[in-house]
Parts: C-alpha cells; structure tokens; sequence
C-alpha cells in the first residue's frame, strides 16, 4: 500500500480507536456510577488512545519512508554484475534511474543493457514486497498501540494529564520549530559567508562606504575583488524603510482607529477585509506601479520645485512599499482596539470625552502592544521588500539621505544577487550570503535590544 | 456651586475646540481609509484596464475538409505517417476559401500563419482519436495566431505594434467581416498550463500549483502557529529559553523571504534530498516564512483576552490546557485568523523564496500531487511579466486578477469566520 | 433636602392609588398588575432638572424599559430600586445617553435635561456627559496610575491651567470619595491593580472630578465596605446640596438614608414613585410592597 | 525521473520553452521541466554532477567559462555537449516619438563608463563628465544622458560591457596598451552617479519607461525590440542597424551567442534527450523560417547550424581546449 | 450548626485579648496596635476542613496577607469582613490557589485542605479548584449561553452522563442561585448581554453546578437585589449542611445572618476571629470594635 493511502488508514484507525475507547470507558464507568467516578473524562481516555494509536505508527511509516529507498537501491545495485557497479553515487542515482524508467516502462527493456532490465524487474520485486511489508506494520502498530490503551482505560488513571502533557510538549515542539528554522538559515549560509570572509576581510565588509560587486564579476578580469562596504546598503534600507514606515503607521493606525471606532459596522466588515487585500497583491504588480507612475510623478513634482530628483527614488519605492504594508498595521491594531473592554470606552464616554479623546487617552495605551506588535511586523516586511525596490529605487548603492535618489536595500542586493546570473564561487556571489547573515545578526540583536527595552517598560509600568 | 457652574462655563467653552479636533481626528481616519482604500482602486484600475483583455480569446472558425491527399496520409492510426503528414494543409485550404486571392506559395504561407502555431496538432489530434474523419468536412474552432488576436483586440492603438503585414492585416479584416475570426471569453485560460503561446497559455497549472503550495502552508503554519502562540503565552515558563525563542521569532518575522528560499534549498532540498520545484517544498518554505506573522498576531490576540475570563473557568476546576482550549483559543481566534489571512495572503503573493527551490520553471502540464513539478500563480506572473510577448503581458494582467480572486476567495472563510467569532467583552 | 411638590401628579396616578388599594390576588400575573405607563405615586416634580415622558428602551426586539414618565427635581436625591434585571441601569444610562454606544438598544420617548431634549440629534453628548456624570455598576478604571485615572477628565475639559491645580483637584475628588489616604503613597501604580472596593472608590472620584451636575450612580457601594460606604453617604449628602443625583441601590437602608425620593422598578416598569419615607413605611402598590417587605440589607 | 530537467540562462528560456513545448506536443515525452536560473547559476546547478537529481541540459547566454568547464570535470560530469543555437543582439533604444539616434561604440562608452579619457586632451582618465549627449558629440541631441540598463547579475550586462564598452573604450590607444586587467577595470566599470540606471532584470519595465520618457535610452535584448516596435525603435550603432541580418553575421557590433549544454551521461537513462537535441536543431525550429525566428532567435548561418547540428545529434563531447 | 471548639487557642490569643482591654490612643498608627501573626478569638477549629498557618501573601514587594494562622471548621460557614483592600479577596484565593495565575503573587506558610498541603507542588490544582469553589467579586460569565456557562463545569468533570442529566444539573443550578425563571426561556442567549446582578447570579449557579466540598464566595451579593440576596442567603444556610463556605462580605448584617464564625481583618492582619453573635455584639479588638460600631449597611 502506498504512504499516501496508508496515512489516511491510520487516521482513520486512530478515529476507530477514539471511537472504541471511549465506548470503554463509559462501559467502564457504568457500574461505578457515571463517568464522575473516572479520574479523566471518556474523551481523554478516547483521545490517549488514538494518540497512542497514531503516534507511534506515524513515526514507523515515516522512518520506513525515508530508509526504504535507500535499502532497495542498495539490494538492486548489488545484484548487478560487478563489473557494472557504479563508482560515484551519481552514477548510482543514473543506474537507478535507467532501472525504474525501465520498471516504470518508460525506456524500453530492448534498448537497454539485460542486466538493467534483470535489476528492473528485482526493483519491481522489492517495491512490492517492500509495501505490503510496511503496510502490515504500520497497521500492526497502529492497533497494538491502540490496545495498549485500551487496556489502560482505568477509572484510577487519569488520562487527561497524559493527553495535556503530550499536547503540551506538541505545544513546545511548535515554539521550538522557530529556533529550528534559525539554525536551518544559518546552516544554509555560515560555510559560504565564511567563505567569503576568506577573500574579503571583514572590517572592509563592515565599514567600507562603497558597494560595487559588478566590478569582480569574474576572477580574471579585474585584479581588484570589487567593493563590498555594506553601509550603503544598511543607509539605504534604513531610509525605504523609514519611508515606509511614514507612510504604514499613520494610515494604517488612523485606518483602524477609524474603522473599529467611527465606521459602522457594515463599513468595517467590508473595508477592513478590502484593506488586506493590499497585503496579497504580488509585489511585481507594485513595482509596476511604483516605477511607471509614482516614480516619474514624484520626479516632475521634484522638478516642478526646483529639486533634483532621480527617475528612480527611495521616495518611490518607500512610498508605495507603505501602501503594501498598511494591513499589516490597520488589521492587527484594528483586533487589538476592538479588543479593549467596552467598559473602558463606557468609563471615558460618561466623563465627556469625546469619542477621539477616549481613543488617544484610553484606549490606544491600553492597546499599545498589540500595535506595536503590528508595527514591527510592517517595518520586518518592510526590510523584507525587494521587488519594488529593484523596480522603483534601483541597484545603485548610493551613500545618501536624499530620498529623491536612488539608493538599494540590503535584501535587494542579496536578492539580485542570488537570483541573477550567479558565478559558483565569485565573491559576488558569496557576498549575498555574507549580506544574508548580516542581516540576521543585526535584526537578531535589535530584537534583543527591544525585549529588554520592552521588559523594562513593563515592569516600570506594573 | 460657583464652581460647578464656571465648570460647566470651562467645559463649554472648550467644546468648539474639542469638536474641531475630534472632527479633525475623524477627518483623519477618513483620509487614510481614503488613501489606502483609494490606492487600492488605483493599483485595481490599473490591473484590470490591463488585463481585461487576457479573459478574450480570438479564434478562427473554419470549414476543414480533411482530405487525405492534401495531407499525405492515408492512415491516420500509424505513427509515422502521422509524423511525415501536413496537417497545415488542409487549414490554408479552408482559409483559402474565405480568401482566394492568396494563391502564391509565400501569400498561402502568410495565410497559414492566421492561425495558432499549435492549429496543426489540433487537426492531427482530432484525426489521431477520431481516425473515421479522414476525408470528412469538420468545422473546427481553431485559436488564432496571437499577432492576428493582438490586432483584433487592439487594432487602431498605436501602443501596439502590430506585426501583422499589411497584406495579412486586409485578410484579418475581411475574416472578421464574415465573422470567421471572433473574440470570446477565454476559456483556455483556465483549463491550460503555460505555454509559449500567449493565445494558448493558461493558468490551471499555476492555480493548481498554488492551491497545493497553500494547502501545504496553511497545514503547517496554522496549527503551528497557534500552538507556537500559545505555549509562549500561556505555558512558557519565565526563562532564558523562551526569551530566545521569543527573540528568534521576532527576528524571523524580518528576515527577507528569499533567505527562506536559501534555507528551502539547504535543508529540505539538500539536506533531505526532497525534488526540487515541488509544492511540498514550497508550502513548507512559505509556512516558515509565515510562522512568525501568524505567532505574533496570535500571541497578541492571547494577550487581549481578559484575565476574568480564565479566573473563571480556572475557578470551576478546569486545568490550565482546558482555559486554554475551551476559552482562550475560541476568543483569540479572530485575532490569529487576521494573523493567518495577512500571512496566507503575503505567501500566496510570494516570489523570491520559490525562485530558489526552483519552482520558477516552464511546466505545462497541470500538476496532481504534492509531489508533482509545479509553479504558482505569483510566480507565473514574474515570468508572464518579463516575457516580450504583448500577449503575456495581458495574461500577466489577468492572472494577477485571477490571483487576487483566489486570494479573495480564500480569504472569504477566514473573514466570515472572524466576523462569527467576534466579540467585545 | 428640597420639598418635592408633586403638582403635576395628574389623575392617572389617582386611579392608580385606587388600583392599589384593592388587592390584587397574588397568582396573577404580574404583568396584569402593572398598566403600562402607569405609575403610582408622585412621578413629577415642580422644578424638574429631568422631564422624561414615554420612555422606552429596548435592545433589539427586547424592551426593557416600558413607557416610563418620570421627573427628577433640581439638587435632588433620588433612589432606583427594584429587583435584579428590572432595568433600573438600563434607564439610568439613557439619562446621559450612555446607551448610545450599545448598537441594538433603541430609546423612544421624550428625555429633557433642563427644558432641553436629551436625545435631539443637535444634542452634544460630550457637554451631556459633562454635566451628567456616571459611575457604573462594575469599577472600570482605565489601566493607567491612579492619578492619571482621576486627572483624565479634568484634563480633557480643561478644568485645570496648572499642574498644581489639577493636583488640587485629584486630592480634593480622592479625599471626597474617602481614598486619598489609601492612594496617596501610590497615586503612579496602576489602577487596575487596587482591591475592588477600592477601584469603585476611584471611579466615584474620576467622576466627581469634573464636577458634574448631575451624577447618576450604579449600585455604587455594592463593593464598598461599611466606612467606605458611608464616607460616599457623606459625600451623596454633602453634594445633594448642589447636585442632582441618581443612584441605583440594592439597599433599601441605604436608599431610606441618602434619598429625597424612591422610585420602585419591576420589569421594565416604573410601578412607584414617593417620597422615601412613604415608599418604605406605607408603599402604596402592592408590589413595592411585597418587595419592601421581604426587605434585607 | 522521467522528465528532462532543464536549467539556465533566462534570455534562451523563452526559445528552449517553445522547442519544450512543441517536443511535449509532437512527441510521447513528456515536456520537459524548464527552470530559469541564470546563465552561470543553470552551470552551477549543471556541474554539480551526474544523478538524477541534478539537471540534464542547461542553457546559456554566454560560453561556458573554462573555469566552469573544469568544475564540471571534478565533479564526475565529463562528457558534455556543446550546442550554438543562434544569436541575440543587444540593442540601445528609445521612444518611437524621440529622434532616432545613431551612436558609435565609443560613444556609448563616453556616456556611461564610470571613467573617461579627460575631454581636454591627455591620457588621463577622469571621473565622467558627461552630462549631456549632445557634450559628447554635437551631433547627438541636446538633452540628458539618461541610460537604463541591466544589473550587473544579468548576462545581458555582462554581454554588453564586454562587447560594447570594451569595444568603446579600446579605442583609445592609451587604454588598449595597458595590462590587460588593468583595461578591463577602467573599460567594464558602468558610472553610477545617475545617468546610468540599473533596471532589474525586468526588460519589459525599461520599455514601458521608455515609452513613457522620450529622453531616456534602454538597453535590453533583441526580442524585447521586435516585440514592441509600436512603442520604441533602436539607435543604430557604428551606423548599423540591428537587424536579424546584420546581427546574424555579426555586422551589427554588439551581438553575442546563444548555447546549450547536455550532460552525455543522461542520455538513455532519462528518456528523450536525444529527441529533444533533435527538436531544438531542425530546421522547422531553428531555420530561416522556423519557429523559434517568430519568437526573436536569430538564427546562425545555414552552413553552421549544419555542421552544429551533426555534432549535436552525435553527442560529441567538449574537449575544453575550444573555450 | 456546628459547635466549634477552641481547643487549640493558645495563649497568644489571651495575651492579645489583653492587649484589647488595655485602650489603645486613636492616634497611634494602627500597625502597632496589631502584633503580626496574633490573633484575638478563636482562630483555631476542632474539626478543620481548612489549617492555615502562618500564611503570608506579598505581590512583588508588597506584602498583602500578613503572617495569618487560621482554621475553616468542616461545614462551617465563615464571614471575612474588613475595609476595602484589607487582603479579605487576596486570603479567599490563597485557598483556592487561584493566585496562581498573578505572576507577582507569593504565598508562603502552610495551607492544608483536609490535612493535605495545598500549596504542595504535586497537588493537582484542578482536583483542588472543583473540589474548592470560588464565586468571584466582579461577576465574569464567559462570552457563551446561559446554558453553557452553567454547563461547563460539569461537562468537564464529566459529571453527567447524559444530555438530560446536564440539563437537571443547570436546571438545579439556576434554581438554586434564584435565575431559573428570569433565564428559562432564554437559555441560549449570551450571559453577557444580562444585568450585573443577573450575572452575579449566574456566576454562583456556575460554581455550584459542580458541587464542591467548599465555595468561596467574594461579596456574592454586592450586585444582587434584597430578593435575590435573600435566595442566595438561604442556598448557603442549605449548602452549610453538607459544604464549607467561606464568604466575603461588607454586609455585617449578612455575615451576621449566615455565617457561624466571623473574620475581622485590618490591613493585611488578621485581628480577630470568633463566633458570629460574639464578634458583633462583644468585639474583644479595639479595632474590630471601632469597626463595628460605625456599622452601616
Ligand atoms: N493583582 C494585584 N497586584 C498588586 N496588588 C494587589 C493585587 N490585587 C490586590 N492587591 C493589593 O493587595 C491588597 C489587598 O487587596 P484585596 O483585593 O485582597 O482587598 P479586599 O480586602 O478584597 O478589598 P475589597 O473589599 O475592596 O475587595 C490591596 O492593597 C490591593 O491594592
Ligand atoms: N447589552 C444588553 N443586551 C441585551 N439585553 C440587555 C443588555 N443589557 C441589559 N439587558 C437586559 O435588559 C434588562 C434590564 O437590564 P438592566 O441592566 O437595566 O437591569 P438592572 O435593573 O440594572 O439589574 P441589576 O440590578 O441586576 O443590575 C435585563 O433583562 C437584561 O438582561
Ligand atoms: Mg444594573
Ligand atoms: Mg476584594
Ligand atoms: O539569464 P542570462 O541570460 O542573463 O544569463
């Protein structure tokens, strides 16, 4: 049987478990005088035993997955002559390949080497056995686990507490997949970062002021390695960013604050989901918008003024970006409000505040967090950006304040970087990942700085 | 009470003040909904006076008289007869028809071209399943070629160029003048994968592949970020572990999403030698990079949950994962579904990472499985988008509108269910 | 305290007294035993600070207030009571239109504050909420200091030019609502974590703080204790003199203590309305009676 | 697996997509997976080695480099053919409602090199002083050089910089005598304090800007040209135009190649290969009056797509000494 | 009612009945006239269901229970009096360890629930909270039904196994805590669309729907009308037959109608403990006394 139907069996094994184990424990509890006698309700004694079905023969199949490939291409090249034996596992993977093309009928047994068609028809052998084999298993695991907790329905066991620690440690595994994923991202750029820092030391890297990798674009045609100074890079993010932010924050908050305060209802269940339609429109679609219609605006507006103004610009992109993430703060700040007590807005109301008053005084303190909750998000999405920032405000890594030049983010680069046209081992390259794990470090230590910061905020305020 | 009334003198006074800037606050409020609800309509217009043009085919209705002589094929069952036959033939035959002043070898050629460069397959998959309409007359609906749709659909604007030649644009004209080349509603679109062909290129396959890819997101991400949420707000004990978690949620929340494509391509790609360019991948890929968006709002939404309210159900005996479950969670989902559709929509919308994992392929067949090559619809806009065709760039268009449908239809559950669940305490 | 003249007192009331006084058998229902719109007793004042006709209130299809006429008089004490559910807060929350922000309550009825109509569409809450101030039935302190909870109404109606003068005013309305000394250690610690008694205490306090002229209270003492209690007595009495006061109480004693006039509430109805001395010694509908009598305390 | 993986460059995608799609149509395999990575990143992926799950064939804007070559040596990816598939030109356009320019190769490298020979006279390279084209030469318009163009990830940059701007920048005796590192430093570094506008690697977000803005100049792939000729028109260069001829033949100066590279140990174990070599170079895809010509392939000389095509359909492995 | 012996009184307790004969000048601050951990009466029960021994409880630096010893007779009823934010609610929770759930809370000393140690880590909180009811100050009913809130409780104690049976228990519940007419007809509404005394009521119905050994009742009739009180009053003379009841209250009246012991606390300290009818009519504290006297209510 395959994985993919014996994954719904066991789940229907551990619903049939639930099923039999809560009909025990109610038989169980019968003549003691109602499930009040039981230490845990039938449903825990129900829930621990699909758990304890499941559980186990999920890990089963999935271990089976993940070896039986690998212990059956190692029976199948065995069998072959010897003289045939692959030398590197890419040979290994082709062989294996030519033998299940064959097997799958894809190439044709006449066209190929007698010993391959012998292996393909073993690899077919095996595959089957090897199906039937794990489908007995699971199942038997399956059912022996379910037994085992069908033995254990006991009016002195108390279930819940099994079923809330392993729900409990789920819980944790949840929260801890986030350190996963960081260790994930640094294992997927340390060995090359550090590769670069072999060819570019790392003060240059850190302080230098100039951000030019085109110019090592490969190893023997410029003596220099090119220039990689972050710094204009980390200017230029602050700055789109802050745009951004400008533009986020106050249409965003004053969005919610309108909608969950001022509109009626019907307006606010219509225009809040609209509003986070800006969230999902692609980015592509923004970079048009930001290149070909405020970009050249925001030019002639500079213009107009007698400012010099460049035809790509932070302003653009930073403008635009602040469009795209306004419902990361109108949404999340608009729960948030609404989720302030009416008893607090009562409290405001009936000493005459005004309805602004008792939004700036009384509920927007008591909503903060959450805003800004909302508000860190926006501004990580915003350092996120790229495509409209390679659209809008360009490539050139330009050391200005000027949001009327054009200047490029720290993930733009990384993003052109890796997306475009890569040299396997350029410093070019390789100074993405170098970016990739700047980034990191950096974002990693101001959020460290805000949990102090906000702890202190919270104990001089409690 | 003097004091009572020079109060109330105080507070009348200060009314005008008061109202100018309540009624400036409103103002406000107005303004932004306005800005951001206006940039929207902008970005909308945009969008659809580009693209609704995608949503009309052009095709060429013509009498094809199958003969087996004009294509050299006198048994439409073997092989390679089918291989050697010319199955243009007989289409420039029925074109003639209409046009018979095409008589040269170069003007039938031109004339040939009228049509879809996949009309020939056409003719040969019909007679290939249907071999009994050798030498019978069939009136088939061939797609037109895309220059001759870009003509039809555009004739007369100048931002188009039309590589039609002049000769051609006549015969068009004529065509469209017996109604033999009409526009409709292009069905093609949604029951095709991608092609090079704008005319026959569709979107089922990228529908399909980002249906799957968001199923493997939300799977993960919803589950696991509410778990995550609320063992942080409610289980986590006060210590240095979880302020690392914490941080580390925080930080990735910020970490761009293409580093998320490198970590796909590392680990799951690498690592674990899963294929590349597959929905499992990329589902996974986006539910890391939407984790954080779905934990933080969630964990926010716990927050806002009034103490009173697990008093008392702690007070009646329930144990803390009963709060949890039966009170906490129920009141904060509003929350953690505005946290789910932000983070849904952004990952539905999301390019970079999948560039990496290698879903950004040519695949024209329309994938059924987790495991199946696929693109999705955002991705397949980036490559509609920087293609030359003019026809892509309509199809780009439409399907950036088909993508916001698709969003909006997702989101429409959520929405509704938050609207349900509701409520001020 | 000021003589109520009950001028208006038209006859229904007269038919009523009469409806009254023969006894109605008790297992009729009650709603039998109350007409709508009729109430027994001195309903009008002569110098009314609230003219209210008519009132109805209702949340979405159901009513809670039936047709209730009333007057409130000027610098008077008057008392709600009646059993729970019976709407007393649901009426004492249209007098300074604190049911607005409930979406399906619908008020009917002509509601007058000095001669001007309460619900006119003209009308300006804020300066309504101003001079008709509320403390609810829960305490519902703003989660900010102590202070700050007291000084927020002054500071948005502007009632104070300098810092000192709002000091002034936080330890004057604290002291009156008998919590300065416990606060005045702690005036920057939140609010939200006082003792409950001590968080209606604040509340009465951020509501007199902008000296209102009317204040219409919800069960205020029913988290006090008996010094506390009585210190808000004091400050009922000492405020009587210049204010308008509304207060709902579950405690006959304490209504028999602070009020000019008891007004009796049943369902939604308004079945009696006196002097308090009258109400609790000869009440003259049968149900205040029954509630009366199974008095406790 | 029973797909053709493809890899590489994204100026070929869009032919290699066409002969995919008609080989998926015509034939019994399926059509083959096409990704679009790049030139040198389709290598990287292509060199990694043999086994099914790296790439069977990658296309390329540009040669394999001898370094690549060698890296798919050590990898165990040995026998690799090479395909010339035809030519792109790289053209430097603007508006169709702008005068049509005409530039010389040493113009475009006054215009946008970072550095430039001192106006005044002297071998000393200064940073560049042009503001407007009509400084350069007064026989160019009076209005302000406003160039967009490639990132320098793209390979069309890259194209451009070693043809173009070398090719500009050679002409001055003084640059061509230097060692030769030292000449590519000064002739491939693009200015970038503003007249020069790196684009992303979007072409057709250049055409609608140039649409948009008459003074601005683009610089982008043939393909995008023949596509919009409503809209924009090519300055021609050294005083030729860029037609399908004259980049053909190489007349017209900035033009470059087109390739694919096929991994000779996949061919047999994934079906179809060689079948697809043979869709790719017939005549019906790659001719005079193929398909891929509708789609802007400019195709190579008969006699070559001959000689290109025998060897392809033969496998015959690289040596590494052609690069 | 159960006759409570003082057997373990000690002569702490004489010392200090001492120190309250001796008058203490009204000027001195009163910390000093109560000693820490000494407590005049009879603190000290024969049959305890409850021994609380010198528990202290501090949020963060603020110590709000003050080394208290005390014992709660099985099937007692015992009144905690004493002014607002004297730690009467802070001492309730202790025994229910509902202070788990503030952080900042820190509860030292021994607490033992029929000679088990409450405070003990191993103690499974939830077998101790359906076995120790609580009924809190502000009423909290969960945003769901009438029928569900009542529900909860059992349906989670799994206490009935049938449908039916859950509907007799709330059926039972509402009865008991006097909702059942006004909520029969709208049981399926939401709880918190209901009056605050309506609410009050539905948070006892809550409590006792899972009969607990103990309830703990914080002020249960500050919200509620004299009927109501009434009804709820005669629940705990009934329940006192076969539960333990701890009740908070600032009616003396109340305290005096229900309870067999009567606690008197002051600022954190226990000051005296003693039968009902003794501590009202012959206080032996100073304190307790002055308390006394300025009785309202
Ligand atoms: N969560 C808390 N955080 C900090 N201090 C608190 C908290 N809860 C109560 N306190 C303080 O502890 C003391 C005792 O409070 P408690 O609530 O026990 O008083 P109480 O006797 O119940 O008063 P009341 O009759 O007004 O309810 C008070 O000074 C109060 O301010
Ligand atoms: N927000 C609301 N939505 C729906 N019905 C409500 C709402 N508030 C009150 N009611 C209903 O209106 C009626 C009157 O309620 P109200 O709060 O005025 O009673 P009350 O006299 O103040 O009682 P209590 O003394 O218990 O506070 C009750 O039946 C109550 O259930
Ligand atoms: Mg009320
Ligand atoms: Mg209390
Ligand atoms: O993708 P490229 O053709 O630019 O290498």
């Amino acid at each position: 049987m395959q994985t993919a139907n014996l994954l719904p069996l066991v789940l229907v094994l551990a619903v049939v478990a639930y099923g039999l184990a809560y009909m025990r424990s109610r038989a169980v509890a019968a003549p003691l005088g109602g499930i009040r006698n039981l230490k845990a309700l039938p449903f825990y004694y129900a829930a621990r035993a699909a758990l304890w079905c499941a559980i186990p023969a999920l890990i089963v199949l999935a271990a089976w997955a993940g070896f039986e490939g690998k212990i059956i291409q190692g029976i199948v090249i065995a069998s072959l002559p010897q003289e045939t034996w692959p030398e590197s596992a890419g040979e290994a993977s082709l062989i294996l390949s030519q033998i299940s093309n064959v097997a799958a009928g894809k190439l044709n047994p006449e066209f190929v080497p007698e010993h391959i068609a012998g292996a393909a028809s073993l690899l077919e052998n095996l595959e089957s056995q090897s199906r039937n084999f794990k489908a007995i298993l699971v199942i038997l695991i399956a059912i022996l686990g379910a037994a085992f907790a069908w033995t254990r329905v006991a009016p002195h066991i108390n279930a819940r507490k099994n079923v809330e620690t392993t729900l409990r440690r789920i819980f944790f595994v949840c929260a801890a997949l986030a350190v996963l994923t960081t260790a994930g991202i640094v294992f997927s750029v340390i060995f090359e970062t550090v590769r670069f820092f072999n060819r570019v030391p790392l003060s240059e890297f850190l302080f230098g002021t100039t951000w030019s990798p085109q110019t090592a674009l490969r190893a023997d045609q410029v003596g220099a390695e090119g220039a990689f100074g972050v710094i204009p890079l980390f200017t230029g993010t602050l700055l789109i960013s802050a745009i951004a932010l400008l533009v986020a924050v106050p249409v965003g908050l004053l969005s919610a604050i309108y909608l969950s305060e001022y509109a009626s209802r019907r307006v606010r269940s219509t225009a809040k989901p609209v509003l986070e339609m800006l969230a999902g429109i692609p980015t592509v679609v923004y970079g048009f918008f930001a290149a070909l219609t405020v970009a050249p605006f925001i030019r002639d507006l500079a213009e107009m003024v007698g400012l010099e103004a460049s035809s790509q610009s932070a302003l653009a992109a930073g403008l635009v970006m602040g469009i795209m993430i306004v419902p990361f703060v109108s949404s999340l700040s608009d729960d948030v409000i609404n989720a302030v007590p009416q008893t607090m807005r009562d409290g405001s109301l009936a000493l005459g505040a005004t309805q602004s008053e008792t939004m700036k005084k009384v509920i927007f303190p008591a909503a903060l967090p959450g805003i800004i909750g909302g508000i860190l998000l926006a501004a990580s999405r915003a350092i996120g950006e790229t495509m409209i920032v390679v659209m809008a405000a360009g490539l050139a890594a330009n050391l200005t304040a000027n949001p009327l030049e054009s200047v490029t983010t720290v993930t733009v680069q990384i993003a052109t970087l890796l997306v475009g046209d890569q040299e396997f081992d350029s410093a070019k390259t390789l100074s993405a990942f170098a970016l990739g794990m700047l980034l990191f470090i950096v974002t990693l230590l101001l959020n460290v700085v805000a949990l102090k910061i906000v702890r202190k905020y919270r104990e001089q305020y409690e | 009470m003097s004091d009572q009334s020079s109060q109330a003198e105080i507070v009348r006074n200060s009314l005008k003040r008061r109202y100018r800037k309540e009624r400036r606050f409103r103002l406000y409020g107005m303004v932004a909904i306005f800005i951001a609800l206006g940039s929207l309509f902008i970005l909308f217009a945009d969008i659809i006076g580009k693209g609704h043009t995608g949503f009309i085919k052009t095709t060429i209705t013509l009498d094809v008289t199958l003969d087996s002589e004009m294509m050299y094929l006198d048994d439409p069952t073997d092989e390679d007869q089918r291989s050697m036959a010319d199955f243009v033939a007989p289409i420039i035959d029925a074109l003639q028809d209409h046009i018979p002043e095409a008589e040269t070898a170069a003007e039938k050629r031109e004339l040939g071209r009228l049509v879809g460069n996949y009309a020939a397959s056409e003719v040969r998959d019909l007679l290939e399943n249907n071999p009994d309409l050798l030498n019978t007359t069939q009136t088939i609906e061939f797609l037109a070629h895309d220059r001759v749709s870009t003509y039809v659909k555009h004739a007369g604007n100048p931002r188009y160029s039309i590589k039609l030649s002049e000769q051609q644009q006549r015969w068009v004209d004529e065509l469209v003048e017996k109604g033999v080349i009409d526009t409709s509603f292009n069905d093609v679109l949604f029951s095709r994968g991608d092609s090079r062909e704008p005319s026959n290129a569709g979107i089922l396959g990228a529908i399909v592949g980002s249906l799957l890819t968001m199923l493997v997101t939300l799977a993960i991400a919803f589950p696991v970020g509410i778990a995550a949420a609320v063992y942080l707000e409610e289980f986590a004990p006060q210590n240095k572990f979880t302020d690392f978690i914490e941080v580390n949620i925080n930080n990735l929340a910020a970490v761009p999403s293409i580093i998320f494509g490198l970590l796909g391509l590392a680990v799951f790609i690498g690592l674990f030698g899963m294929p590349r360019s597959v929905p499992v991948v990329g589902g996974m890929v986006l539910a890391l990079m939407t984790l954080p968006t779905i934990i933080i709002s969630s964990r926010a939404a716990i927050k806002s949950v009034p103490p009173s309210i697990r008093e008392a159900a702690e007070g009646v005996g329930a144990s803390k994962m009963q709060v949890v479950l039966h009170h906490v969670i129920p009141l904060a989902m509003p929350g953690m579904l505005t946290g789910t559709i932000i983070g849904m929509a952004q990952a539905l919308g999301e390019t970079a990472p999948l560039l990496l994992i290698g879903m950004v392929a040519f695949i024209v067949d329309v994938p059924t499985g987790f495991f199946d090559s696929a693109t999705v619809l955002p991705v397949q806009i980036y490559l509609w988008a920087s293609s030359s065709e003019q026809g892509f760039i309509e199809l780009a268009s439409a399907a950036i509108m088909v993508l916001l449908t698709f969003m909006i239809s997702m989101n429409a559950l959520a929405i509704w269910l938050r609207k349900r669940l509701e409520r001020r305490w | 305290m000021n003589t109520i003249n009950p001028s208006i007192s038209t006859g229904v009331n007269m038919r009523d007294k009469q409806a009254a006084e023969i006894p109605v058998p008790q297992d009729k229902p009650e709603d039998t035993i109350i007409e709508e719109g009729k109430t027994v007793g001195k309903p009008f004042a002569s110098d009314p600070k609230f003219q209210l006709r008519n009132v109805s209130v209702s949340y979405g299809s159901d009513r809670a207030i039936k047709d209730i006429s009333l007057d409130i008089g000027r610098n008077e004490v008057i008392s709600f009571i009646g059993p729970s559910g019976c709407g007393k807060s649901t009426f004492l929350r249209c007098l300074n239109r604190m049911n607005d922000s409930i979406d399906i309550c619908r008020v009917k009825g002509q509601l007058m504050l000095d001669g001007e109509d309460i619900y006119s569409p003209k009308r300006d809450v804020v300066e309504l909420r101003a001079r008709v101030g509320m403390v609810f039935q829960k305490p519902n302190p703003f989660p900010k200091s102590i202070y700050d909870n007291v000084a927020y109404g002054p500071k948005i109606h502007g009632l104070a030019n300098r810092k000192s003068e709002l000091d002034e005013i936080v330890e004057n309305s604290l002291r009156k609502a008998g919590l300065w000394e416990e606060a005045k250690d702690r005036l920057d610690s939140v609010a939200t974590g006082m003792s409950g008694g001590q968080q209606q205490r604040l509340c009465i306090a951020r509501a007199i703080a902008v000296s209102p002229e009317v204040i219409l209270m919800d069960e205020p003492c029913s988290a006090l204790d008996p010094i506390a209690t009585a210190r808000v007595e004091e400050l009922i009495a000492d405020m009587s003199k210049s204010y308008t006061i509304v207060i709902v109480t579950h405690s006959m004693q304490q209504a028999a203590r602070v009020s000019n006039r008891t007004a009796y509430f049943h369902l939604g109805h308004l079945v009696e309305v006196n002097e308090t001395n009258k109400v609790f010694t000869s009440p003259e509908h049968q149900l205040t009676e029954s509630y009366i009598t199974g008095r406790f305390g | 697996r029973d797909t053709i993986n493809i890899v590489g460059s994204s100026t070929v995608y869009p032919f290699a997509t066409v002969v995919a799609e008609r080989f998926g149509r015509n034939t019994d395999f399926p059509t083959p997976k096409l990704e679009s990575t790049g030139s040198g990143g389709g290598l990287k992926l292509f060199c990694e080695g043999v086994g099914t799950q790296h790439p069977d064939i990658t296309n390329a804007s540009r040669r394999m480099k001898p370094g690549e070559f060698e890296n798919c040596q050590s990898n165990g990816v040995e026998k690799i053919t090479e395909v010339r598939i035809g030519a792109d030109g790289i053209v430097i356009a603007n508006s169709r409602d702008a005068e049509k320019l005409d530039l010389t190769l040493k113009q475009v490298f006054l215009a946008l090199a970072k550095e430039v020979p001192d106006p005044d006279g002297g071998d000393e390279l200064v940073p560049n002083p042009y503001e407007k084209w009509s400084e350069i030469d007064s026989s160019l318009p009076d209005f302000e050089i406003s160039v967009m163009g490639p990132p320098p990830t793209s390979g069309t940059r890259d194209a451009f910089v070693e043809i173009a701007m070398q090719g500009g920048c050679k002409q001055y005796d003084f640059i061509k005598n230097m060692d030769k590192s030292e000449m590519k430093s000064v002739c491939h570094a693009m200015r970038e304090d503003g007249p020069f506008i790196e684009a992303g690697e979007n072409d057709n977000l250049i055409v609608q800007r140039l649409a948009q803005d008459p003074q601005t100049l683009g610089i982008f792939g043939y393909s995008f040209l023949m596509e919009n000729t409503g809209q924009i028109q090519a300055a021609s260069v050294n005083g030729v135009e860029p037609t399908p001829e004259a980049i053909s033949s190489e007349d017209y100066p900035v033009a470059r190649s087109l390739w694919f590279y096929v991994k000779n140990a996949h061919v047999g174990v994934v079906p179809g290969i060689k079948e697809y070599i043979a869709e790719f170079t017939s005549e019906s895809a790659w001719g005079d009056n193929g398909y891929l010509v509708d789609v802007g392939l400019i195709p190579l000389p008969r006699d070559q797509r001959m000689k290109t095509a025998k060897r392809a359909r033969n496998l015959e492995p690289m040596t590494g000494n052609e690069l």
